[in-house]
């Protein structure tokens, strides 16, 4: 994490701290939260066969 | 082909141990979703010769595999002359021989090279001589600076059953024997058996040839779906 | 038991992480250089976290299949799950840490040590999930698999070292740096919160891994019992 | 024919490398298709990258070690194939060899492979890059003889798996080229200091690093590779 505060600061020499960019913090929740609705889709889709004995 | 089989092996008396030569205990075999052989029991007792016999995919050629330790067991328990096949896994394959379908022979060698290879990994102080005498034996000493590539189906069977001699086994497993052999290269596979049993070598033969088979052994394992059943 | 796994863990999960976000959102400052980008770190960490978890679970299961004398399906059921859980996780945690890269150093890729290791891991245990697609055998694919496991994650901190030394020339050094009381809440929050997720798609993911491999090595007694009466004396011919 | 005592690993390595350098030198003709096919890689990076000779130069260690490991991805499928044709490899077994011993004379094999190819390579990459050996061909040595056996050692591992698995040829590069990646990185790296001087004295460190990688990868396919091959 501090190696990455500290490139932020050498990328922004002059312009000192970054201004917005909700469009980044949104794009990686949201891909998040898609792709773990989609894992548990896919856990659901394949999820075992159960035999009657068993409840489901 | 003359082939004398040699009976200065103190090894090959079949009286040494009192263990039958060949315990199944309750084996099952599987081969991803397939069950090849399924809860096996069966004992081989000591100085008999075993014919198994059963249709293509019937667990014959898995049943000599799992003797050979070439396979372990998924089920159960192998024990050949009383060594269990998987816990002593290398005193078993210094006592069995295996001549399967596959020929274990390297295309890119001489017929003389693959016995040397094998004569080396076994020890042997002069492999070429040890080749040498056995590859006169089972009659391809002239041929046995070509490569095995260029060999006939029958010559590579006798190629394999050199390298079987090679090993001196207390148990032979002879998977399918006489398969592409012609009529004299039968009667000569039949010379070498019955040779391999005057000198206390005990035989499992699986084979087609029912009638050759039962002349030679004294047991019959029926095999069907992996299970054995009554002929 | 069963249903608090299907039902409370997830809602839990969900419940918590959705806290976690919201603190990392609204309450918490924004950092005095990256300002709100930073809050791309509430979602990136603990992915990195849980990848390492998973993965760490992995690398458990396959060298403890291989001491083990004989198969162990539950060993081997929880090796994929980990593989695969992980590796969705680390892909997740590793495109979120591209997206915030590019606001703060300008570019999606940068070879810095931690990103090289974890793109060689993710490529590791994708080859590592091929490898089990391509073998039938379920005895072979469990020691195959173990084996690559092993080899894979004994690779990553050689690979993390070498790439460190390899960037040395060039990389500027960083130097500590504390962390506001006020983000740290919100990522520990959030990290639980994953935690619980994860927890629920590695026994979920587990339980569809073991299904599979208890249809695969049914006992042979499953079989038609063919004539099973007759095996004692079928071999007396001579 | 009295059986001989059984032999050592060593022994038993030996003969089995025996046995590969042997079929290596009998199918020699492969064995050019693949110096070829290396020497087409580092042509195919001259013509990809444009003539500029000092680029080339600048990275030829990078290309180098890339047409190596091109070449060693086939190098070691062939190594394996030999042994899958007839079950070559359930015969080396059942003789029984030590499958440690398989291990070690098919890494040795392929590492010596290697270290040969990238001899003749050498000239080659003087010709088409215009580099000059800077610190001295002992330094080289090094770096080609540890980069070899560190692309042969997890090498042998995953080929031996890869063969049996369907899907081969995709299968080895994809398991193999991220584990050899730190190797790949350092002995590039060497290479480099190699041909362009290296007043920083780094040239140790990454030795040091490929020898580290050696030893943990002899180590680990030493202690894991009979779980591969033995059912």
């Amino acid at each position: 994490m501090t190696t990455l505060m500290t490139l932020g600061v050498l990328a922004q020499v002059g312009s000192g701290r970054i201004q917005g960019g909700w469009g980044y913090v949104w794009s990686c929740y949201g891909i998040t939260v898609a792709a773990l609705v989609l894992y548990s889709l896919s856990l659901w889709l394949r999820r075992p066969q159960a035999p009657q004995d068993a409840k489901e | 082909m003359t082939v004398r089989i040699p009976d200065t092996n103190p090894l090959a008396m079949p009286s040494l141990s009192a263990a039958p030569a060949l315990a199944l205990h309750d084996v099952s075999k599987r081969y991803g979703r397939r069950w090849a052989l399924a809860r096996l029991t069966y004992a081989l007792p000591a100085g008999r010769s075993l014919l198994l016999t059963g249709h293509n995919g019937s667990g014959k050629t898995t049943l000599l595999r799992l003797v050979a330790t070439a396979l372990g067991p998924t089920a159960g328990k192998v024990e050949v002359l009383g060594h269990d096949a998987v816990q002593e896994r290398d005193t078993v394959r210094r006592e069995v021989g295996l001549l399967s379908h596959a020929s274990f022979l390297y295309e890119d060698l001489t017929a003389q090279q693959n016995l040397v290879v094998l004569a080396r990994l076994l020890g042997h102080p002069s492999p070429g001589d040890v080749a040498d005498t056995l590859l006169t034996r089972v009659g391809l000493g002239r041929r046995s600076d070509n490569a095995v590539r260029g060999f006939s189906a029958g010559m590579r069977k006798r190629l394999a059953i050199a390298r079987l001699l090679l090993k001196a086994p207390r148990i032979a497993l002879l998977d399918e024997p006489f398969g592409e052999l012609d009529p004299a290269g039968i009667h000569d596979m039949e010379g070498i058996i019955a040779e391999l049993k005057a000198s206390g070598v005990t035989v499992v033969l699986a084979t087609h040839l029912v009638e050759q088979g039962l002349t030679l052994c004294e047991e019959r394992l029926h095999l069907q779906d992996g299970r054995a059943v009554a002929a | 038991m069963n249903k608090l796994i299907k039902w409370g863990l997830p809602l839990a999960g969900l419940g918590v992480l959705a806290a976690g976000w919201w603190l990392g959102l609204a309450w918490a400052p924004p950092d005095r250089e990256m300002g709100d980008v930073q809050r791309i770190m509430y979602v990136h960490v603990p992915l990195q976290w849980m990848a390492m978890v998973a993965m760490l679970l992995n690398f458990v299961a396959a060298v403890s299949y291989l001491l083990r004398g004989n198969a162990s399906w539950k060993l081997d059921s929880t090796a994929e799950s980990a593989a695969e859980v992980g590796l969705l996780l680390g892909t997740l945690g590793m495109v979120t840490g591209a997206i915030w890269g590019r606001p703060t150093w300008g570019v999606y890729w940068s070879w810095d040590p931690r990103l090289t290791s974890e793109a060689i891991m993710l490529v590791t245990y994708t080859g590592y999930l091929v490898l089990r697609r391509f073998v039938e055998d379920p005895d072979k694919r469990a020691t195959w698999s173990a084996v690559v496991a092993i080899l894979g994650a004994i690779n990553l901190p050689i690979v993390w070292f070498s790439v460190r030394w390899w960037r040395s020339l060039h990389q500027v050094q960083s130097s500590p740096k504390t962390v506001d009381p006020q983000m740290v809440l919100p990522l520990r929050v959030s990290a639980i919160g994953l935690l619980l997720i994860t927890i629920f798609f590695l026994i979920t993911r587990y339980r569809l891994a073991l299904a599979e491999r208890q249809a695969e090595v049914a006992l042979p007694d499953a079989l038609p019992e063919a004539s099973g009466s007759v095996v004692s004396n079928a071999h007396k011919v001579a | 024919m009295n059986r001989p005592a059984p032999i050592g690993l060593l022994r038993a390595t030996l003969a089995l490398l025996r046995k590969d350098l042997l079929i290596e030198w009998r199918t020699r003709a492969r064995l050019n298709a693949i110096v070829f096919f290396a020497l087409a890689t580092l042509l195919m990076f001259s013509f990809a990258l444009g003539p500029d000779t000092r680029l080339l130069e600048k990275n030829a260690g990078g290309y180098f070690w890339l047409a190596i490991l091109f070449a060693s991805v086939l190098a070691l499928g062939e190594s394996f194939r030999v042994e899958s044709e007839n079950a070559c490899m359930d015969g080396v077994r059942l003789a029984p060899a030590d499958a440690r011993a398989i291990y070690l004379s098919k890494a040795l094999g392929n590492a010596l492979l290697l270290v040969a190819l990238g001899t003749l390579l050498l000239p080659v990459m003087v010709a088409l890059y215009g580099v000059k050996v800077v610190t001295g061909f002992v330094d080289l040595g090094c770096v080609l003889l540890l980069g070899s056996l560190a692309l042969s050692a997890p090498g042998t591992v995953y080929a031996a798996i890869s063969s049996n698995a369907r899907a081969r040829d995709v299968l080895l590069p994809l398991l193999l080229f991220p584990l050899v990646i730190p190797a790949l990185l350092s002995a590039a790296k060497a290479t480099t200091l190699v041909l362009q001087g290296d007043p920083m004295n780094q040239l140790n460190s990454w030795l040091g690093l490929l020898l580290g990688f050696n030893l943990i990868y002899w180590g680990v396919g030493f202690l894991l590779f009979p779980r591969i091959i033995e059912d």
